[in-house]
């Protein structure tokens, strides 16, 4: 039973200059858990993983990452990205289970 | 801001911080890996042998805690649809499994960058592929010693 | 009813510091360390890069929980902690800076986590969230933030000496198999490495704080129970009178220096 | 009521004490001369390997932690002297006191007392009656020291 995606966190910045490379910064809360790890009775928790983010540029993908446990906890992803245009991003956390959470940004052109 | 008055401790923070923040590549990528990495790079390479150069990997020589080290992967590329960077791939040699992350890059990131924080169990190697457009593999790795606690419990 | 509470409160604060100056207050006690510095002078530089920067700072996930926790109405009385003490970012301020305080109803010290918990019993009819838990280190960790940059300013005269006393007798005795007191590390020993571990001088202004190690942000008496366990010692429940004493003589220990709440550490 | 308290008191003194004795029956008997224990705790001669083992490992000896020591190992702790020709400096006896109990030579040194059971305070469940060190450790241990000259 995977427990469920927490609050993500991004940061990029509202509005850029053509050309201009940006970088986006994102935290997501939550444990990872390995599935190595045994409970103060002795149990083994079970492994609950946030496997892949994926960031769309206006519908297409742009960057992705697949995750294994050794990622600590709560993960944080940082990449560039080349604003040519003013657009939506969606970022998307996904689960071992299939669940998964987004959160939309827009970015405008400077000036 | 934070001004240190032990000198005790600045001498110990001197040492640390002698061996920072500067980009490292100190042994050969091809120096023998754990048989799971070796595997794990393998699958990867198939017949192609990666080649040293390109890849600016950044990790702490020392990690005050191996459940969260920081660390950053720049590959230099003009990030463009003929040239780019498409996977950046990085394992932790000597962890339980070695597979640590798998980016996946495209042009419109505009330069190949990225960071996250890993989770080392012991001091180890960690190590970097990226594969460009072309097919071309780069390879990294660098170590990264995890810190020992005092108490025994 | 709500207003006639603080009335009562502030009038026992008086009437508890007209009696502390009536018997005569014992002086203040000399601190071992007169100058304090934060652990994070003895963070290394990728940790304090993590605590420098408000979005590298998972921390900050905790912050927002807890300020949607603020808002929130919970408890058969229909308040939220917003519903008395209103934008948090105002009434907040400095609250952090001055915990743990005496509590004249009470007749003791109690810390930050207590007293969030004596409002949910007492006003909102909500159950008190265990100490630790990430509820409860959420709003926490959210009132603390608050205080950032205030010096911290506990007050230790009065009715509050006898807990302080007993907090200072607690952090100055052996304890456990390894028969180690507090200071036998953060004051005989600071700046000196344990192992990898290079010793602070255990100074709590960075509290809660997110630790590196335990991936989440954790309380101090967490941290407290981690130290008592090292030393092979029973450690005294989270919570409870030992550590609420120690943790209040921890705080007198930080006088002066900067909250920095929420913290990173290792 | 009020008898049955004490009454069960006693039965838990009476269950509880035989196995609290027998577990300090367990230190061996020393004798001190001076700033020195002259003879071994045990009749089996300490094992230098083994002592390098207990010196070493965290849960036992864990002497790295606060000890610089001349062997291939990240991170050795700076509280107490380097070991280094520590064999040179002390006699096994003078050596053997202060592993067995360090506060008798010092009250105020923060180096654990490693065979000692007695005038500690608010031991964890899992180590009550336990000393860090077996007397066989201690000599082990003991033995090692010796070679570092």
């Amino acid at each position: 039973m995977a427990s469920p995606i927490g609050q993500p966190r991004v940061r990029l910045p509202a509005q850029a200059r053509v050309g201009e490379v940006i970088e986006i910064r994102t935290l997501i809360s939550h444990a990872m858990e390995t599935g190595q790890r045994r409970d103060q009775a002795g149990n083994v928790i079970p492994r609950d993983i946030i496997k892949r983010f994926e960031a769309k540029f206006d519908g297409e993908t742009v960057f992705a990452m697949d995750l294994a446990p050794a990622i600590s906890a709560n993960p944080y992803i940082a990449f560039p990205f080349r604003v040519e245009r003013a657009g939506r991003f969606e970022f998307t956390w996904t689960n071992e289970a299939g669940d998964s959470r987004s959160a939309t940004h827009e970015i405008r052109i400077a000036g | 801001m934070h001004q240190p008055t032990s000198p005790t401790r600045r001498g110990a923070m001197a040492l640390l911080a002698a061996g920072v923040t500067v980009a490292l590549l100190p042994r050969p990528a091809w120096a023998q890996l754990s048989a799971a990495t070796q595997a794990a790079v393998d699958r990867i390479r198939g017949s192609r042998t990666p080649q040293e150069g390109r890849i600016t990997l950044r990790a702490p020589p020392i990690a005050e805690n191996g459940n969260t080290v920081p660390i950053s992967v720049l590959v230099d590329s003009p990030m463009t649809p003929a040239d780019h960077v498409r996977r950046i791939y990085v394992f932790a040699d000597k962890n339980p499994t070695p597979d640590v992350a798998t980016f996946t890059l495209t042009p419109a990131l505009g330069r190949a960058q990225v960071d996250t924080r890993i989770r080392l169990g012991q001091t180890q190697d960690l190590v970097v592929l990226a594969e460009m457009s072309d097919g071309a593999l780069y390879m990294a790795r660098t170590e990264v010693k995890v810190t020992i606690g005092g108490c025994g419990g | 009813m709500r207003r006639a509470g603080w009335l009562a409160g502030a009038g026992a604060l008086a009437l508890g510091a007209a009696v502390a100056l009536a018997q005569g207050s014992p002086p203040e006690p000399r601190r071992q360390i007169p100058n304090p510095e934060s652990g994070l002078n003895y963070a290394t530089p990728e940790t304090r890069a993590i605590q420098e920067d408000d979005f590298l700072n998972p921390a900050f996930l905790w912050v927002e929980e807890g300020e949607q926790a603020w808002n929130r109405v919970e408890g058969t009385a229909g308040y939220s902690c917003a519903s008395c003490h209103q934008d948090a970012t105002v009434s907040m301020r400095g609250v952090r800076a001055r915990m743990p305080a005496y509590h004249p109803r009470l007749q003791r010290v109690v810390t930050l986590e207590q007293q969030v918990n004596i409002c949910r019993t007492e006003r909102m009819g909500a159950p008190a969230l265990p100490i630790d838990s990430r509820p409860l280190n959420a709003i926490t960790t959210y009132i603390a933030l608050q205080s950032r940059g205030m010096p911290v300013n506990v007050d230790i005269s009065g009715p509050a000496r006898p807990f302080f006393d007993k907090g200072e007798q607690f952090y100055n005795t052996r304890r456990g198999q390894l028969d180690l007191r507090c200071g036998s590390c953060h004051e005989d020993n600071y700046g000196r490495y344990l192992r990898a571990d290079l010793l602070s001088q255990g100074m709590s202004n960075g509290f809660p704080t997110y630790r590196l190690k335990e991936q989440r942000v954790i309380s101090l008496q967490f941290r407290l129970q981690g130290c008592v366990n090292d030393v092979r010692g029973e450690s005294p429940p989270m919570g409870g009178e030992e550590f609420t004493n120690l943790e209040f003589y921890l705080a007198w220990r930080a006088q002066g220096l900067p909250v920095e709440s929420p913290s990173v550490r290792r | 009521m009020r008898l049955a308290i004490p009454a069960a008191l006693a039965l838990l003194l009476a269950l509880s004490s035989p196995a609290a004795l027998s577990r300090d029956t367990q230190l061996v008997p020393f004798r001190i001369v001076e700033d020195s224990i002259p003879e071994p705790l045990t009749s089996q001669p300490g094992d230098p390997a083994r002592g390098r083992e207990v010196a070493l490992d965290r849960s036992r000896g864990n002497c790295i932690t606060c000890h610089n020591m001349p062997v291939e190992a990240d991170f050795q702790g700076n509280l107490g002297p380097p070991l280094d020709g520590v064999g040179e400096r002390y006699s096994i006896g003078e050596l053997r006191l202060r592993i067995v109990d360090m506060k008798r030579i010092n009250p105020e040194s923060n180096m654990p007392s490693f065979y000692r059971l007695e005038g500690l305070h608010g031991v964890r469940r899992d180590w009550v009656g336990r000393t860090i060190l077996t007397a066989q450790e201690v000599e082990d241990l003991l033995a090692y020291l010796m070679t570092l000259r």
